[in-house]
């Protein structure tokens, strides 16, 4: 009843190409970054915003990353996590061995770095396809732990090969206390998140959707499939690098190679399935799915038993945890295999409905 | 065939895809025993999701018919699986084809036998399907996916015939298909619910040949039947034949000379 | 000389033992075009159960045979495997019928997860032991020839022959059955399937069924080897490039995938390792394979990757 | 009424293709020409190679022997970019859409090839135009629109094509082909599972791309009624090879024809 | 308010996953022995002991979550994460948030430097002293240090900063003593280790240092019986020595030698107390027969000192009261316990004697050898004591290289009594 787009009509094709082009849709997301970037951090505690907010928007950041890989060009990676790393370290070569390099610029070249790696281990998609791929682009991924554990350089000589951060400030202001962690994060992901859609709506998303449905069909109309998967490998590598630099400086501080491990790259390649292929809104379920819920079921878990009057041990309850998140991925996918950002569009489509079934 | 007995009967079905897509809006139908029924109508029209609907193939789709009643000679069969219906011989040939890919053409066919057990049945089965389509049986050893479209098409009738069936659902059979080998598919329906009282139901674009070969017609529009009626009457009826048959006026219309000027006017627009 | 033999029988038997693993990827995937990411679960799963059942079974029954526990013990773990498959194909596979295969892997990510808590929760997280009576003692052979002999492991050439009948047995069910031929059928399409008739259910129990007897055995080989706890999971990552080596549908391309991966990875390790500072045998059996990829997409023996319009 | 056209210079020239698959011939030594603006049918029974030889016009597969020229250039083999941008477009027989995407953006890919702005310059895109990629956006969606309102598909723009009925989805590929502008169109059974109004629809719509733009169109197609009364010259393949090439009147008188296609009846 | 007069011990662990046999003990003697106390004496001076445990699966993002979870809790003591990487990345949280870090035996070796490494205490020993003290041992079975020219030994590694931590030990090692140096890391979590053994057997090292964790130190074992290598030559350090490790491979680990901190077994009196007080009256936190295994009395230990910390910051800061993190943190620096106190806490012969200053995080650097005989751990060594001399240096250097990287300084001679 509420929720309609009748009565908006479109006078110009600029009006129908914007990215939300339901007025309802429209001021809900600009409602929601304003609550954001004004409200939670009045409201969020020190520990929802360290603890689960800034690695939800530093996940969901990868994830989408990794969504324009997978979900728009259709190449599947298990090499994310090598993209974080290498995001990740060289943005720490970028700032501690050059005096007085910025935060952002070092992120930023961390995460041309991973890009170059990136197109590197992107160049077999051209023949490979498929899961095959997938299984290929564990080479990355094993290439890389191996990289930043052997070669003494990338670690600035830490005899044990971890390396930290500190004193991170941006224009100034230090990076310090929970808010302005969170904050950085945020603005990051709003701003990737932004030039992201636009990529995905315009040109060369079409092509890399294109390359994603039917790879025979895209080059008979003139895409070329190389142009399209190595800017799909670029794009994705270069976000997915960046979120590795915010992983590494703004949440870990400290970290080991371990920390972009190959269940990094799996979780990672989990968050966008389960969010929804092919949708910009899909990395944030995902990443809320995969990040979140564990940690909100190993609080919630026990408290469920203790209704009960049971009490349970730490040890059952992370077993009973695995196995209800299990259970909820494989619900979800029974009520809805695409993910649930089409759970969600599916039901926005119902309430345009509303209150008519059908 | 003195008393027809019912063997489909598709009470008022409504079918929703994806929980908000209403496509079929109260379809019924009748098809008797031996008898040739067709579903004809324009794209879009439900067609194909009404046989999905009887075959319940519609899950994969995630489809589901959420009124009325599907019945096989008495049995509903609304929750049985597609499995259980081709042991009771409802066998659908899909639109589209859907052969296996990776297979040869031959274990195509050969997995359409996959409900007979009997070694010889199978055998002469295979035997039937080269001679409807000798076609098959020169390419009986390359996979499926490398045959062009036509013999897909084969293949796929050819898997359906080797499962023995009494009630054959047809999706558009002659799609693809080399003007006489449309012909000889309509001849070999004709055949086997002639020799073998096979049913057909067949949902069809090609509405000159469905008619001709058809006993009972229904016409669906938007999902909904709008007119049903025994082919012959449908073949004259003045409708069906300025929209269906190109015979509006007595005469046979060129394609070329169609006029669509509405649309020509909004094309130089 | 002694010592390259060394390496290049060791790496054959690793690679065995790895195709075991392998096995139960291809034999999903063939059958139903899943790729099954809960194999390393199930074969943690199956091993949990078989290590504990040999424990419980003497103290439930009172039997005093090791022997007579052991099989009881493969008995009852082969039917929880059954359960297992029978009630992955009802909660799951059943509401998933012609979906994607992206949705259908990420489906048997959550029968991960919870194959990982359920085995814990029910067999505990420490780790036990499997003894079926493996020899764990080396054995020198050719000691005449040279000096030292060449060392030879009796258990990983018991472990290498269980794979390799494993292997025929099941390269004969997919060939020649029609069984066989349906399951690949089921993988192809599978509306087109249930439209002729192959109950898709029932196929599912079976091979996922299959694919848990596998997983037993390598539960057992392996648990045997390394002791049964939870990284046994793990060895499913050391078996993926040997399931695309050989190619995701191919039983012998397992085997022979696993042999070139076992070879390759200690080879390089011994003799290449030692100047690059060593530990690059996994990302060396990646690289190997997609070398191998560059050349054949489909790995060396997996059916052509067909993209036609 | 083919009088009032004009046909031109011959455009494309396929000069003995011959093409295997291991042991399948698919096609033997086939030489044929197409002319500007003419609307040129290739019959033949199933598996003749009818989609083969359009697969080998652009690109798709690379023909063992043989060469084909268009507008003068010759070529061995050409990869698809090269075909797309010299304008040759064409419609799938298996539908080969881009099934996750909407009807809007599987044409739009069509525009493709012209688009100019680059990566950044699309990452960049505001409402505001600066930069340029939303002003070409909006130009070449225009375009597109315009193709949407010709195939009356306006109520489906946003559905995702994988969703569409056979018959619609037809038509998107059809679309998705015009919206190049090409200067050729290879339809491969564009009006297979379609029904007599939508054929004759489909009829016009080809008809109209021939005439209003002077597209040249080469087209397979069973059903005989169109493919006499619509086309110019018509080539009949069988078993990969050619057994008859001439206007349609000649091409139905001919013996051989009759007995390996048209079969007595027509 | 009840609440005030609580001390709270957030305790990290993980008890499903890869490394669940080994981090299950583990926890479990840090829990019980906050219910011995509890239970045993009523608390610290009064002030009751409570903890909650948060599960890391070693993984960490996981860990931090679990710090953040926490550290904000009332009475917040200290936090002993149980993983190396849960360490480094704590170790830049924790300087902020103002709550120690204890890391029995592991974490990064130059925290032992108090004036660089504020909040870290790497108490009892770390891996450069553990590889000290098997080199030591190594030196004295060939009848001195001098005797290792031209010997050969094997570091087979788990490949992580765990792993590498002893590496510059080892070097600086083997540049005193001119022995020969082989490294071979296994790669994580260590389940295929064929190709490492099949090195070991080619150069054929006299002795092999096994640093490993989990999985990876049962598995070495099998690998050195499958190619014959004696395992007597065998020397892991002290998370390569305990039952898990060894237990499944039974007679074929016998003879296999690696570091101990402390004793294990149930005579002690402080674990016979946990049984009598704890597990006697239901109140254990894991299967009884483990009590007093390796790791577990390891746990214990762990948990003592920070109930010692707590109670010698109660000294100075008032007994009876709930500390605070940084109140916790001088006691952990001015830790005495002698011989005499441990024989009261009822760890005689447990473990040695330490003390811990501002300059030395450590508090003891002594630790001994034991082996196993197939069925049990026997002490085959007196305790040892790392040699000063060589980890000084490296202490400092490293340290002052960790600063000037962050551009920080070393605390002034008067935040020491702070
Ligand atoms: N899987 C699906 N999901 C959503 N909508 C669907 C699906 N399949 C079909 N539809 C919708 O159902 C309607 C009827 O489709 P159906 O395929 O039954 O038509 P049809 O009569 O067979 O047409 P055609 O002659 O083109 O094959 C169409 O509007 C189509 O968009
Ligand atoms: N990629 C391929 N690999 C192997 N054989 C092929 C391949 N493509 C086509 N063929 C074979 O070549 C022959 C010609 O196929 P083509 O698709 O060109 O036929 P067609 O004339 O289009 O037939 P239809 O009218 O049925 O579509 C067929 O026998 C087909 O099986
Ligand atoms: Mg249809
Ligand atoms: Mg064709």
């Amino acid at each position: 009843m509420f929720y309609r787009e009748n009565g908006q009509f479109k006078t110009s094709y600029r009006a129908d190409q914007q990215i939300f082009p339901i007025a309802q849709d429209r001021w809900l997301i600009l409602a929601l970054i304003a609550f954001a970037f004004l409200a939670v951090p009045m409201l969020a505690s020190d520990y929802l915003m360290r603890a689960i907010l800034i690695p939800f928007l530093i996940m969901s950041l990868a994830a989408l990353g990794v969504n324009i890989l997978v979900g728009y060009c259709g190449q599947i990676t298990l090499g994310s996590g090598a993209f974080m790393a290498v995001g990740a370290y060289m943005a720490y070569n970028f700032f501690v061995r050059i005096p007085g390099m910025p935060l952002i610029p070092a992120l930023l070249l961390g995460g041309l770095c991973a890009t170059v790696f990136g197109v590197l281990f992107g160049l077999p998609s051209l023949r490979v396809k498929g899961l095959y791929l997938a299984v290929a682009t564990l080479a990355a991924q094993f290439f890389a732990d191996w990289m930043f554990l052997r070669v003494k350089w990338f670690v600035n000589d830490s005899p044990s090969g971890s390396v930290s951060v500190n004193n991170l400030q941006v224009f100034g202001l230090p990076i310090e206390s929970a808010v302005s962690k969170y904050l950085f994060c945020l603005a990051v992901l709003v701003v990737l998140a932004l030039l992201a859609k636009n990529l995905v709506r315009s040109a060369i998303g079409r092509e890399w959707m294109a390359i994603r449905d039917m790879d025979v069909a895209a080059a008979v109309i003139g895409i070329r499939p190389m142009y399209a998967k190595l800017t799909a490998f670029a794009v994705s590598s270069f976000i997915i690098g960046v979120a590795g630099g915010l992983w590494a400086f703004v949440y870990l501080g400290a970290w080991e190679p371990a920390a972009f491990g190959v269940d990094v790259s799996f979780r990672l390649l989990f968050m966008v399935i389960i969010g929804g292929l092919g949708s910009i809104m899909g990395a944030f379920f995902g990443a809320g799915f995969i990040v979140v819920l564990p940690i909100v079921l190993n609080q919630v878990l026990p408290e469920i038993a203790g209704l009960f009057g049971m009490t349970m041990s730490t040890a059952a309850v992370s077993h009973v945890e695995l196995m209800v998140f299990g259970g909820l991925i494989v619900w979800f996918l029974i009520v809805e295999p695409h993910g649930l950002a089409r759970l969600w569009s599916i039901g926005k489509q119902k309430l345009r409905l509303w209150p008519f079934p059908h | 065939m003195s008393t027809p007995t019912p063997v489909l009967n598709v009470n008022g079905i409504e079918v929703i895809y994806n929980h908000v897509i209403l496509v079929l809006k109260g379809v019924s139908l009748t098809v008797q025993e031996g008898q040739i029924a067709a579903i004809l109508g324009g794209n879009g029209a439900g067609k194909t999701t009404t046989l999905r609907a009887i075959s319940n193939l519609l899950k994969g789709e995630r489809g589901e018919v959420t009124k009325g009643s599907i019945e096989l000679r008495g049995e509903r069969i609304e929750n049985l699986s597609p499995a259980d219906l081709v042991q009771r011989g409802v066998v659908q040939v899909m639109e589209g084809r859907h052969c296996f890919a990776h297979l040869t053409i031959e274990e195509n066919l050969m997995t359409g036998s996959y409900t007979r057990k009997d070694k010889a049945e199978v055998a002469r089965n295979l035997e039937k399907v080269y001679t409807y389509f000798p076609r098959l049986k020169t390419r009986r050893t390359s996979q499926a996916a490398y045959t062009s479209g036509g013999e897909q098409q084969m293949c796929a009738i050819g898997r359906a015939i080797m499962a023995n069936p009494n009630v054959v659902l047809l999706d558009e059979p002659s799609m693809g298909l080399a003007p006489q080998i449309v012909e000889e598919v309509f001849e070999i329906v004709k055949d086997l619910n002639q020799k073998e009282k096979v049913t057909f139901l067949l949902a069809e674009q090609n509405t000159n040949m469905a008619l001709r070969y058809a006993d009972y017609g229904y016409i669906m529009e938007s999902g909904r039947i709008v007119m049903d009626g025994a082919a012959a009457d449908l073949r004259n009826n003045e409708d069906v034949k300025e929209f269906y048959l190109g015979m509006g006026g007595g005469e046979r219309k060129s394609f070329k000379d169609v006029k669509s000027y509405k649309r020509r006017k909004r094309w130089l627009a | 000389m002694a010592f390259f033999l060394e390496a290049l029988f060791g790496g054959l038997m690793a690679g065995m033992l790895y195709s075991l693993v392998a096995l139960g990827f291809v034999l999903i995937f063939k059958a139903s075009g899943v790729f099954n990411f809960a194999q390393g679960a199930m074969v943690l799963f199956a091993a949990l159960a078989m290590a504990r059942f040999a424990e419980w079974v003497p103290q439930w029954i009172g039997i005093d045979n090791r022997v007579l526990a052991n099989v009881i013990a493969f008995v009852l773990a082969g039917a929880l495997m059954w359960v297992v498959a029978w009630l992955i194909e009802r909660l799951v596979l059943r509401h998933l019928v012609n979906q994607e295969g992206v949705t259908l892997l990420m489906a048997t990510l959550g029968i991960t997860y919870f194959l990982d808590g359920l085995g814990q929760t029910l067999f505990g997280s420490n780790i036990y032991a499997i003894n079926v009576g493996m020899p764990k003692d080396p054995v020198f052979l050719f000691e005449s020839t040279f000096q030292g002999g060449v060392l030879v492991n009796l258990e990983d050439v018991y472990a290498a022959c269980i794979a390799a009948l494993l292997v025929a047995t099941l390269s004969l069910f997919f060939q020649k059955t029609s069984t066989g031929r349906a399951l690949r059928a089921v993988a192809d399409d599978h509306q087109a399937a249930q439209s002729i008739g192959i109950p898709l259910n029932r196929i599912w129990v079976i091979v996922w069924f299959v694919a848990g007897i596998t997983a037993l055995v390598a539960g057992i080989i392996w648990g045997s080897k390394l002791g049964v706890q939870f990284s046994l999971t793990t060895l499913a990552l050391r078996a993926l490039p040997v399931v695309i080596l050989g190619g995701l549908t191919s039983v012998p391309g397992a085997i022979i995938g696993g042999l070139i991966i076992g070879v390759g990875e200690k080879l390089s390790e011994v003799y290449i390792g030692p100047f690059v500072g060593g530990g690059i045998e996994i990302w060396f059996a990646y690289v190997l394979a997609l070398v191998f990829l560059l050349f054949r997409p489909q790995g060396l023996f997996g059916e052509k990757i067909i993209d036609r319009v | 009424m083919s009088d009032s056209k004009k046909i031109g210079e011959v455009i494309l020239d396929v000069k003995n293709i011959s093409l295997r698959f291991g042991g399948v011939k698919a096609l033997t030594d086939i030489s044929f020409n197409v002319r500007e603006h003419e609307v040129r049918a290739i019959i033949g029974p199933n598996g003749a190679g009818k989609s083969s030889m359009l697969n080998c016009i652009n690109g798709v597969y690379q023909p063992q022997e043989g060469s084909i020229s268009f507008r003068g250039q010759t070529f061995k083999h050409m990869n698809s970019r090269q075909v797309a941008e010299m304008g040759i477009a064409r419609t799938f027989q298996n539908l080969a859409l881009f099934k996750g995407m909407s009807v809007i953006d599987n044409i739009m890919t069509g525009r493709n090839l012209r688009i100019k702005s680059g990566l950044l310059s699309q990452a960049f895109r505001n409402p505001f135009g600066l930069g340029g990629a939303q002003k070409e956006e909006e130009q070449h969606r225009e375009f597109v629109e315009h193709i949407i309102d010709f195939l009356e598909i306006q109520a489906y723009r946003k559905t995702p094509v994988g969703t569409l009925p056979y018959g619609l989805q037809k038509r998107v590929d059809l679309g998705r082909a015009l919206a190049m502008e090409p200067r050729m169109l290879l339809l491969d059974e564009p009006m297979a599972g379609m029904n007599l109004e939508e054929k004759q629809d489909m009829s016009r719509f080809i008809l109209d791309v021939n005439d209003e733009f002077g597209t040249t169109i080469v087209l397979i197609e069973h059903d005989m009624g169109v493919v006499m009364d619509i086309s110019d010259r018509v080539v009949v393949l069988d078993y990969g090879k050619k057994i008859g090439d001439g206007t349609p009147q000649e091409v139905r008188s001919n013996e051989e024809v009759i007995s390996a296609y048209l079969g007595t009846s027509h | 308010q009840a609440q005030a007069k609580e001390q709270f011990f957030p305790l990290l662990s993980y008890r499903t996953g890869p490394y669940a046999p080994n981090g299950t003990p583990w926890a479990n003697g840090k829990q019980d022995y906050i219910k011995l106390i509890n239970a045993r004496d009523g608390g610290i001076n009064g002030v009751k002991l409570t903890f909650e445990e948060c599960e890391t699966g070693y993984a960490t993002d996981r860990g931090v979550e679990c710090y953040e979870r926490l550290k904000s809790r009332p009475g917040v003591a200290l936090f002993d994460p149980q993983a190396t990487g849960i360490t480094f990345a704590l170790t830049e949280k924790v300087p902020t948030d103002k709550i120690p870090l204890i890391t029995l035996g592991y974490g990064l070796s130059v925290a032992q430097d108090g004036n660089a490494f504020k909040w870290n205490f790497p108490l009892m020993g770390s891996y450069w002293t553990g590889a000290d003290i098997l080199i030591q041992h190594i030196g004295q079975k060939e009848g001195g240090l001098d005797k290792l020219k031209g010997k050969k030994i094997a570091l087979v590694y788990h490949d992580s900063p765990f792993g590498k931590e002893p590496i510059p030990l080892l070097q600086e090692r083997q540049r005193m003593h001119g022995f020969d140096l082989q490294l071979i890391p296994v790669t994580a979590p260590g389940v295929e280790q064929k190709a490492a053994w099949l090195q070991v057997r080619q150069s054929r090292p006299d002795y092999v240092l096994l640093w490993g964790w989990g999985v990876m130190n049962s598995t070495a074992l099998k690998e050195a019986q499958a190619t014959g290598y004696p395992r007597e030559k065998m020397y892991g350090v002290w998370w390569a020595g305990a039952e898990p490790d060894v237990k499944d491979v039974g007679q074929g680990a016998k003879g296999y030698n690696a570091l101990a901190l402390n004793t294990s077994g149930t005579q002690p009196k402080v674990i016979q107390e946990i049984l009598k007080h704890v597990h006697d009256k239901g109140q254990g936190t894991g299967p009884k027969d483990e009590v007093g295994s390796v790791l577990y009395t390891r746990g214990v230990i762990i948990q003592m000192l920070s109930v010692e910390a707590v109670r010698r910051a109660q000294e100075r800061f008032g007994k009876g009261k709930v500390m605070t993190g940084e109140q916790v943190r001088w006691g952990l620096e001015n830790l005495a316990l002698d011989q005499k106190k441990l024989d009261a806490l009822g760890f005689a012969g447990v473990m040695r004697p330490l003390s811990t200053s501002c300059n030395d995080h450590m508090g003891s650097t002594w630790a001994r050898v034991h082996t196993w005989d197939g069925a049990k751990w026997n002490f085959s060594s007196d305790f040892m004591q790392a040699d000063e001399q060589i980890i000084k240096p490296m202490v400092k250097a490293g340290a002052d290289k960790y600063l000037a990287d962050k551009k920080m300084s070393r605390r002034e001679a008067s935040d020491c009594g702070s």
